[in-house]
Order: structure tokens, then C-alpha cells, then sequence
């Protein structure tokens, strides 16, 4: 191991330790980029799909969801649960033929990449950026029909996220 | 001493030791910001206005956390080292004075706990028995990372003493005496920092390794030994070897203000005249903790060879020399009178700007320096 | 009974129990421990008897310094193990037997006749709170020549230490992961 | 006596540095041999964070591949996602559109500086420079927040997919970008200006970690571990790939070999990245379409951000389900099936900011990988640490980690 020791020598080195403690100093008159999160919420980008999905209605109330699985078929972590069924002529859930007669999503498993609402063939299931997802059990972690049709809640309010 | 006296010993007592406490409490806080700050953070927000308290917050939740002892360890010495650790560091600041004096029930008491002739020496001797906390802390764990920081740390104490005490000593010749108390009195229209600069910047340096701060943590080195001596360490336990190590900074910078910054010296109105002292020592105290906050958000920390090698290589020579500058400075006027003494010291300076002058035009070009 | 008394009365038992069990114990770290206790204790007692400056020497050098080594030593050696019962020395017993009869018995005879000490009391220099200036007059004045003498001898037998300890500078061929092979070291400079 | 004393000097101590310690990027784990404080030897043990990605991937589809090797790096994504998305395009046999290929550099490029910042803010960290970790990190989240602006995503993208990118730079991005190169170069003599000329920084780092260029060879090393012992091996300028030999930036080099070289290298490559970003931004003017066309290869997607969050357009779901019957068997078939891939094999380098990064993808002519390996960088170049820790202080070890920089995703896989 060859030796190379540095050379310094003392008026170089009080020079760069100033200039060191000087620009350190200038940054006590910069803008705190803290976010101080419970707070103040800085929203996320449009594109950010960084949180919970959520399945669409038509105006008319019904589910866009067809119950086809592609969602299912899309997602590389395998974290969607789809039962299709056949719709009710009487009381359609969707409209078309089929609809989803259960529908899961288990966040543990979820990596949030989107391609689930990439293979989305009637934008059905969307990705939001509610990203205040907590939870104390498995069994809360995996999200139902009923919980993903329920639109998410600004940012901030969830009394279970409220301190952060 | 009649009973009168005894109380009020016993109530100074009680109030520096609560003043320290409440002081840690806030240097704690005000580090963190200032390292925010410089950072641009925002540092602790939540506990208190502007999160003031807390240090309090994280000593009431170090109280109640479980203090783990390893199955490895030396019981007795690890159950006791944080104790060790402490003690010294309050018992160093006893003699700091922090203010003239307040007359109370007719007697006066003066914002110091004792004035012992040895002064100084006082705050050393605390200051060498520090080092015990530590040493027996990274022993007594049974475990490597410790053990390594302890082996590290009383390196380090006892190198760094050594400079320390130079620079005290320089200061003593030239104020002569060891009473603090005659040291601020003697800094009535200097203070010893424009003299004695040098030996104020040993001291600052020797200062930062004393109290394991950055960048002498060393015996900590949370990046190489997890966090040295304490890895082991727990709950209130942990909370103590935080609470002395924040003592000893405080420690640390009031004799730097006391012997290097006049004390509590400083100008003030009438009203009111014992309290003004006081703030002025906080103060100035809270700017010595400032800069080094500053330093420790600028530099990295030094690798343990080269902190030796600074130490005895560097410090401990050039507070040598400085010594025995501030003794011919001190002596030479006695005995031979003002005026040789300064032609002479004037002809010596200037060989020396000469000398360094000439030196880089004589020496040959070294090839290719490392780190342009 | 004065304050100093109780405190020497509580102190005292401790500082000889301290040097007792220091004996007594085992274990390397414990027994240093215990030592410092009683440096400390025996500190407090120059305290007590108006000589602070001799407090600070005592506390600043012995237990400061020289333990802190002693401990530094115990824990980088690892000496903190059971040592070879057998004695290196013969007759290492009788021999220390024999000198410690020998020590006690001019101790005692010293103290009884008084030789050579002057008992000056604490008054003499709580007066003045001025030890230190005449502990530095008698070093730096009277006695300017010993003391100087003893500095070079320190530092002579410091330096031969560190050339005594000093590990010899590996060989030009060390081997790649610069450990300092066993059998190179030559025994005689491993140090006695 | 001398028996003794030799068994003193012998008495070594083994620290386990890791898989649990601060500055061990993760779940590295050294089994160090300790002489006092020198190193006498150091045994790097890597697995903590196995997470099965390669073999993962023969499990599914081809597109869906992204979404794990993204993950391997996690500092570098943009770089997983290429290397992978190259491989199948050559299996294959087609090229992703230009405007795909400059946004796949474009994006490599601020990930090399987002990797770089994490890079120096850590081994600031690990040095004992607190606040050049701040500092280091708080840049590097402006460069998270563009990759959130434009994939939705702020680490583990699946941006870039086989036959171009999933989607174009949302309005306003390029100005974001283009601020975003104002704003670094200013900043980055900031960093230099608390290192370079820093005693301690000095100390900590000239002369420590020496690996020459024979050795670094040998041992396979790549990257800016490399460039330091003076070898100008970039596989941008060796091996061009997405048009790299079109852009005009320097391969930097230095000649002493330790990690202070490595730390010069580094800082200075992300001006070059810059530079590549500028040029980038600039041929980003011309509008052209993401993803290739053909729709027996091309991802079915068109992703609209609507009030209900992201998903796909409104206009393609109309396409598929209402205008096109053959887009929505294409649609139902890349999804379910993927493409069919031909059978082959093809090694595709690319240079992350670790080094070489390749992705060896054989294919069986199936709908999915036969097998991906990812010969990533962070592996390779930790065989070099023990010969460049051994010998040196247990602090070096550290500066010695800090500066080759491995990321445990990356060398578990």
C-alpha cells in the first residue's frame, strides 16, 4: 500500500476551516426546507400515485368496475383479489354483464407501482396520492370493495394519522 | 459558621445545581436548533413553544425506559459508571464564579460556591476523574464497540489534559493567581483572550476533546463504534452520561469565559447590579457553546491517529512554547526593566517573520501536492 | 466534634477498607477501582488538613492520570485473568515478609522520634492561603537543583521506556496484511 | 516471559461491523479481525437483504420484470429499469423512439446526481460531517420531486418500460429541470468548499483505500472506484447505449486511486450529468411520441390524472372499449400474457452510478424471462474491500465504505 499522506499546512487549513464555518453560516439564512407534516400538508404532485387506490363510479352510481381481473392479471406483487360475477338484470351493480363481486387489495403487498390502473380497461380503479395509510393488524391492511369505493379524505384529517 | 451560613451554602448548593440542570436543559435545546438552523431544519418543534422543552420530553422518557443490563457485563462497575460520569462534572462547576454577589439576610452571598485558593486546579482534578465514567462505562459493558471507545476515550482525555492544562497554565502565569476570583478581577481592563489568544485557542481545542464533542467524539464515533462507551446504555442510565457530558460543556466554556473572557464582566446599568453579571455570563457562555455548535455542523470528524498525533504533535509543543513565552513576558520586565525587554522581544519577532519569509523561498518545490 | 472530624471519621474507615479490599480482590479493574478510592479519600484528607494544592496534585495526578493508565493497560492487555500461580522469584515470600517487618519498623521509629518533620499545622498556611506559593519557592528556589535533576530522570526513564516498548519497524518484506508476525519480534525488546 | 508476551501481541479481537451498524449502508455485515485499531482482516458477508428479485422475475411477464429489478439498486431505478429495457428491446429486436431514449437519459442523468448526493451526504455522514448529509440529502429531494412530478413516483419507478417510457414530462417539467440545473452547480461548491481543502476531510480520505488500477481489474471493479486509479472505463463511452455517443460530456479520471480521488470523481461527475441534462432538455423541444408503436409490443396504456387520481384516459378507455375491439384484445393480451420474447440470450451494460450495471436476460420464447441476472455493481466492487481496508484503521474502514459506496438492494438482489 503505497503511502500518500496529505500535506497541509496551517494557513491553508485555517483558511479552508473558515471558509467551511462561513458557508455553514450561510445557510442559516436560507429557507428551512422542513415540512412541518400534521401541519402544514404540501400537496402532492397531480401524477403522484404514492397512496390508496380507489374504484369509480359512473354519474349514474353504477361501478365502472367490470370484474374482468385485469388489475389482477397486472399486479407483479399479486396484492388484488378480484371475483367476478354475473350482474343482476334487475339490479345492476355495473353496467355491461359482469361486476365485481369481491374486491381486495392488500396493502402489505401493494408496491404502488400503477400497473394495475395501467391494465385498467374502463378507469375503473385509479390511484390516488392519499397517502396516509396505517395500520395495526394484517387483517386492516387488506382493503375491501366497500373501503376502496369510498373516496379518500383530504390529507390530514384520518383521526388515526392526525399527530403524525 | 452559624446555622444562617450553612443555610445558604445548602441553598446555593441547591440553586446551581437546579441553575446547571435548567442551563443543560436549555443548551440541549438551543444546540439542536442551532444545528437545525445551520442545516436549514427546523429542529424539535412539538414539546413547548418552538419545542423548548424538549430535553425534558427525552428525560422523562429515558426515566421510564427500561434500563437493560448485558449478561456480559461487570454488574457493579456498569451500574455505577454513569454515576461516576456525572459527578465530577457538577462538582467542577462549583467553583465558577458566575456573578459578584447578592446581599441576602444581611449576609452576602456571592454567585459562587466556594473560592477555594487552588481554583483552577479544582476544575483539572474533576475533569481527570471524568474520564473514570467513561472508561469503566466501555469496560464494564463487555463488549467490543465499548471497549474500544473506552480505550479510545481515556487516550484521549489524558493527551488532551496535558494541552489543556498549558493553556491554563500560561493563563495563571500571567493573571498570578489560581483563584478565579482574582482572575476575573484581574481582567478589569483586558480581558486574558487579547494576550493570551493563543493559549485561549488551545484551550478551545483542547476543550472540544475534554467534553467528546465534534470532531473529537471519538470514544463515541457513532459511524465507527455505533456510539462508543454507551452503546450499551439505556434508559435513564443513558440519560446520565448525556446529562454529564452536557455539564461538562457547560463546565468547559464557563472557565473559558472565566479566564479568557473576563468573566461576568460587562457593562451595566445600576439597576438591579447583581443580576446584570449574571446574564452577561450566560451570555457569553452561550456563545462559546455557539461556536462550537458551529464547529460541529462544519467539520468532520478526525480519524483517532491523527487526534493523538494533533494532540502531542501539535497542542501540547505549542503550549510549551507558549508557556514559556508568558513567563518571559511575566519575568523578563522584573528583572532587567520595560525597555530591553521589548527591543529584544521586538528583534527576536522580527528574525522570526524573516526567517519565515525566507524559509518557503530557500526550501526546493516539493513535487505534486495531495489535495490542491 | 468539629466537621472535619466527622468527615475524617467517615472517610477513614472507607480509605482503609478501600486499601484492604484492594489486596483482597481478584479481579485487575476491581482492585485498580478500589485503589482510586482511596487515592481519592487520602486526597480529601490533605483537603482537611489546609493543603489543597497537594488535594489537586494527588487527585489530577494519581487518580487522573497514573489509574487511568493502570486501567488503560488492564483493559488493552486483557491482563484481568488469572495470573500463573508459580513464583517467577524464589523465596519471593520470606523476601517480602522480611521487608515489609522491616519497612513498618522504621516507620514506626520515624514517627515516633519526629525526625525531620516540623509540624507547621494547618494555621500556618490557612492564614495566608499562600501553599502553593511556597510549595513553587522551596521546588523552583530552594531546591531549584533536585528538581530539576528528578525531571531529567523521568524523562530518561520515559524515553528508555517508549525505545524499550517501541515494537522493531517491520521488515521491508512485511506480508500483505501488516501484522507484525510473532516469531519477528525478538523477545528481548517485548519488554520485562 | 517472551512466550507470554508474543501471545499478547497475537491477541486479536473480532468485531462483527454490521449487519446492524450506522454506517454500514444497510445490512453489510464485516467480519473484522481487529489489532488494537488496525485491521488485520476483513470479511465482508453479504445476504441480509436477499429479496429474491431475479428469480422472482421468471415468474412473470416480461413488462412486469420493471417492477422488481427496479427495486435491486434502490438508489438507482432509472438505471435497473434501463439495463432490463434494453436487454428485451435487443432480444426483440426493436428501439424505443427518440424522444423515449433522451428521456431515459434525461432521467438517468438526475439519478446519477440523486445517487451521487445520497452518496456524499452519507459519506459525510459516516466521516462525521453532519451537516453535508443534510445538505447533500435536501438536493437530492428536489431531484425526488422531479421524479415524482414526472413518474408519480419518488424511488422505484417502473418508468421506463419495454419500447420506450409509460409517460411523457407532465406540462411545466422542463422548466422545473432546467431550475433545477441553475440551482445545483451553486451548491455543489458548496460541498466543496466544506470538503475539499478540510484538514480533517483530508486526513480522513487522501491516501486511505488505495486500490490500483491492476488490482481493480482483477478484481473486477468498475465505476467511479475505477475511474479513480486512472482508467477511463465508462460504459457510456464504450458501449453507447440511448445515444450516449451523441452527447458531449467527459469521462473523469483521476490517478490516485483512494477514496479522496473516488470523492473528486464523484462530485465532478455531477457536473457532467449536468451537462447531459442540459443537452437533454434541449432535444426534449422536439415533440415525438414515448413508446413505440407497434401494439404487439407496446405497453396498452394512456395514463390521465383526473380528480378521482391517476389511471388510464378517459379518451382510451373510450378507444378500447367502444371504437376498437382489436385494441382491446391487444389490451386484454399484453396484460395477461405480455409479449412473447425470442429465444436468445443478450448481456446489456449500462453505467450506473456504481459502476458497470448489466443485465444478462436469456430468453426460451416464452412470455416470460427463462432467467434474469443483474451483475450489479455494488456486489462486484465490495470483493475489492478487503484489500483496500486491510492493513488500515477500523475509522478507515468506514471512509473506505462510504467511498465505494454499495447499496445492499443491489448486492443481495
Amino acid at each position: 500500500m503505497s503511502e500518500r499522506r496529505p500535506r497541509v499546512d496551517l494557513s491553508s487549513a485555517v483558511g479552508a476551516v473558515a471558509s467551511g464555518m462561513a458557508t455553514i453560516l450561510k445557510q442559516v439564512f436560507r429557507r428551512d426546507v422542513t415540512e412541518p407534516y400534521p401541519h402544514v400538508i404540501v400537496p402532492p404532485p397531480p401524477r403522484s400515485h404514492i397512496g390508496r387506490h380507489r374504484l369509480n363510479r359512473h354519474e349514474n352510481g353504477l361501478e365502472k368496475c367490470i370484474g374482468c381481473e385485469l388489475c389482477a392479471f397486472a399486479c407483479p406483487a399479486d396484492a388484488i383479489w378480484v371475483e367476478g360475477a354475473e350482474n343482476d338484470p334487475e339490479h345492476p351493480v355495473s353496467p355491461g354483464e359482469r361486476y365485481a363481486k369481491d374486491y381486495q387489495i392488500n396493502y402489505l403487498r401493494c408496491i404502488m407501482c400503477g400497473l394495475c390502473v395501467e391494465a385498467c380497461p374502463t378507469r375503473a380503479l385509479t390511484l390516488t396520492s392519499y397517502y396516509e395509510l396505517s395500520f395495526t393488524s394484517r387483517e386492516e391492511a387488506i382493503w375491501t370493495k366497500e373501503q376502496l369505493l369510498e373516496p379518500p379524505p383530504p390529507l390530514g384529517t384520518d383521526p388515526v394519522d392526525r399527530e403524525g | 459558621m452559624d446555622l444562617l451560613d450553612w443555610a445558604l451554602l445548602l441553598g446555593r448548593v441547591a440553586v446551581v445545581f437546579a441553575g446547571l440542570l435548567v442551563t443543560v436543559m436549555l443548551l440541549i435545546w438551543m444546540e439542536r436548533k442551532v444545528i437545525a438552523d445551520m442545516q436549514t431544519r427546523m429542529g424539535p418543534m412539538r414539546a413547548g413553544p418552538r419545542g423548548v422543552l424538549i430535553t425534558l420530553a427525552d428525560g422523562i422518557k429515558l426515566f421510564f425506559k427500561e434500563g437493560i443490563v448485558p449478561a456480559e457485563a461487570d454488574r457493579p462497575v456498569y451500574l455505577i459508571a454513569p454515576v461516576i460520569a456525572m459527578l465530577p462534572a457538577f462538582l467542577a462547576f462549583a467553583v465558577i464564579p458566575f456573578g459578584t454577589s447578592v446581599t441576602l439576610f444581611g449576609r452576602e452571598v456571592p454567585f459562587q460556591l466556594a473560592d477555594p485558593s487552588i481554583g483552577i486546579l479544582w476544575v483539572l482534578a474533576m475533569a481527570s476523574l471524568g474520564v473514570y465514567g467513561i472508561v469503566l462505562a466501555g469496560w464494564s459493558s463487555g463488549s467490543n464497540y465499548p471497549l474500544l471507545g473506552a480505550v479510545r476515550s481515556s487516550a484521549q482525555i489524558i493527551s488532551y489534559e496535558i494541552g489543556m492544562s498549558l493553556a491554563l497554565v500560561a493563563v495563571l502565569m500571567y493573571s498570578g493567581s489560581l483563584r478565579l476570583s482574582e482572575i476575573v478581577e484581574a481582567q478589569a481592563r483586558v480581558w486574558n483572550v487579547i494576550p493570551q489568544f493563543p493559549a485561549f485557542v488551545v484551550y478551545l481545542i483542547a476543550g472540544l476533546a475534554e467534553t467528546n464533542r465534534p470532531p473529537f467524539d471519538l470514544p463515541e464515533a457513532e459511524s465507527e463504534l455505533v456510539a462508543g462507551f454507551h452503546t450499551e446504555y439505556s434508559g435513564i442510565r443513558f440519560a446520565l452520561f448525556y446529562l454529564g457530558e452536557y455539564v461538562n460543556t457547560v463546565t468547559v466554556a464557563s472557565v473559558a469565559v472565566t479566564l479568557f473572557l473576563g468573566g461576568w464582566r460587562g457593562p451595566a446599568p445600576d439597576v438591579l447590579p447583581w443580576v446584570w453579571p449574571l446574564l452577561w455570563f450566560l451570555a457569553k457562555v452561550l456563545a462559546v457553546v455557539y461556536g462550537y455548535v458551529w464547529v460541529r455542523a462544519t467539520l468532520p470528524r478526525i480519524r483517532f491517529d491523527r487526534l493523538m498525533a494533533f494532540g502531542w504533535k501539535v497542542l501540547i509543543p505549542f503550549g510549551l512554547v507558549w508557556v514559556l513565552l508568558t513567563g518571559a513576558i511575566v519575568v523578563l520586565p522584573d528583572v532587567y526593566g520595560r525597555g530591553p525587554v521589548v527591543a529584544g522581544a521586538a528583534v527576536v519577532f522580527g528574525a522570526l517573520v524573516l526567517a519565515s519569509v525566507a524559509a518557503p523561498l530557500l526550501r526546493p518545490r516539493p513535487a505534486a501536492e495531495v489535495g490542491r | 466534634m468539629s466537621a472535619d472530624q466527622v468527615a475524617f471519621l467517615v472517610l477513614a474507615p472507607i480509605s482503609v477498607g478501600a486499601g484492604i479490599a484492594m489486596l483482597l480482590q481478584r479481579n485487575a479493574v476491581h482492585a485498580a477501582l478500589l485503589l482510586v478510592v482511596n487515592l481519592v479519600t487520602v486526597g480529601i484528607f490533605y483537603l482537611m488538613l489546609a493543603a489543597p494544592f497537594l488535594f489537586a496534585v494527588q487527585i489530577i495526578v494519581y487518580a487522573g492520570a497514573i489509574m487511568v493508565l493502570f486501567l488503560f493497560v488492564i483493559m488493552l492487555l486483557g491482563v484481568d485473568r488469572a495470573e500463573p500461580l508459580e513464583e517467577p522469584i524464589r523465596f519471593q515470600r520470606t523476601a517480602a515478609v522480611l521487608l515489609g517487618v522491616g519497612i513498618l519498623a522504621e516507620l514506626v521509629t520515624a514517627v515516633r522520634a519526629g525526625v525531620g518533620f516540623r509540624a507547621l499545622g494547618p494555621a500556618a498556611f490557612a492564614e495566608t492561603g499562600a501553599d502553593t506559593a511556597a510549595l513553587a519557592r522551596a521546588l523552583f528556589r530552594s531546591y531549584v537543583l533536585p528538581f530539576e535533576a528528578t525531571s531529567v530522570l523521568l524523562i530518561v526513564a520515559a524515553v528508555a521506556a517508549m525505545v524499550l516498548a517501541r515494537r522493531r519497524p517491520a521488515p521491508a518484506t512485511a506480508e500483505p496484511e501488516g501484522v507484525v508476525d510473532a516469531e519477528e519480534a525478538a523477545p528481548e525488546e517485548v519488554g520485562a | 516471559m517472551s512466550g507470554r508476551a508474543t501471545e499478547l501481541r497475537q491477541e486479536t479481537m473480532i468485531v462483527n461491523m454490521g449487519p446492524q451498524h450506522p454506517s454500514t449502508h444497510g445490512v453489510l455485515r464485516l467480519l473484522l479481525e481487529l489489532d488494537g485499531e488496525t485491521v488485520v482482516s476483513c470479511r465482508p458477508i453479504v445476504g441480509y437483504l436477499h429479496t429474491g428479485i431475479e428469480k422472482n422475475t421468471e415468474y412473470r411477464t416480461w413488462q412486469q420484470g420493471v417492477t422488481f429489478v427496479t427495486r435491486a439498486d434502490y438508489l438507482s431505478p432509472f438505471f435497473n429499469e434501463l439495463a432490463y429495457a434494453l436487454a428485451v428491446e435487443r432480444l426483440l429486436g426493436i428501439e424505443a423512439p427518440p424522444r423515449a431514449q433522451v428521456l431515459r437519459v434525461l432521467f438517468c442523468e438526475l439519478n446519477r446526481i440523486a445517487s451521487h448526493l445520497v452518496w456524499l451526504a452519507t459519506s459525510g455522514m459516516e466521516l462525521g460531517a453532519v451537516s453535508v448529509m443534510l445538505y447533500g440529502f435536501r438536493e437530492r429531494e428536489a431531484i425526488l420531486d422531479i421524479f415524482e412530478m414526472a413518474t408519480g413516483l419518488r424511488m422505484n419507478h417502473a418508468y421506463v418500460r419495454i419500447g420506450g417510457v409509460v409517460m411523457d414530462l407532465p406540462p411545466g417539467g422542463e422548466e422545473r429541470i432546467r431550475d433545477f440545473c441553475d440551482m445545483l452547480p451553486g451548491r455543489i461548491r458548496e460541498y466543496e468548499r466544506l470538503l475539499s481543502r478540510n484538514p480533517i476531510w483530508l486526513e480522513r480520505n487522501v491516501g486511505v483505500g488505495v486500490l490500483p488500477a491492476e488490482e481493480a481489474i482483477a478484481l473486477g471493479v468498475t465505476g467511479p472506484t475505477l475511474r479513480a486509479a486512472g482508467v477511463a472505463k465508462d460504459v457510456r463511452r464504450d458501449e453507447p447505449y440511448c445515444g450516449y455517443e451523441t452527447y458531449d460530456f467527459e469521462v473523469v479520471t483521476r490517478e490516485a486511486a483512494d477514496c479522496y480521488a473516488r470523492y473528486e470523481i464523484r462530485i465532478e461527475e455531477m457536473r457532467q450529468s449536468l451537462r447531459i441534462v442540459e443537452q437533454c432538455l434541449e432535444r426534449l423541444r422536439e415533440p415525438g411520441p414515448v413508446m413505440v408503436e407497434d401494439p404487439k409490443v407496446a405497453w396498452p396504456a394512456r395514463l390521465e390524472v383526473g380528480p378521482d387520481g391517476i389511471g388510464n384516459s378517459p379518451a382510451y378507455v373510450r378507444h378500447i372499449m367502444e371504437e376498437s375491439m382489436e385494441a382491446l384484445i391487444h389490451h386484454f393480451k399484453m396484460v395477461t400474457e405480455g409479449v412473447r420474447v425470442p429465444a436468445g440470450e443478450v448481456y446489456q451494460p449500462v453505467e450506473s452510478p456504481r459502476g458497470e450495471l448489466g443485465m444478462y436476460v436469456v430468453s426460451d420464447g416464452e412470455h416470460r424471462p427463462y432467467r434474469v441476472r443483474i451483475r450489479d455493481p455494488s456486489f462486484v466492487n465490495l470483493q475489492a474491500l478487503p484489500t483496500m481496508v486491510e492493513g488500515g484503521l477500523v475509522a478507515d474502514v468506514i471512509a473506505v465504505i462510504a467511498s465505494v459506496d454499495p447499496v445492499m438492494g443491489g448486492v443481495d438482489r
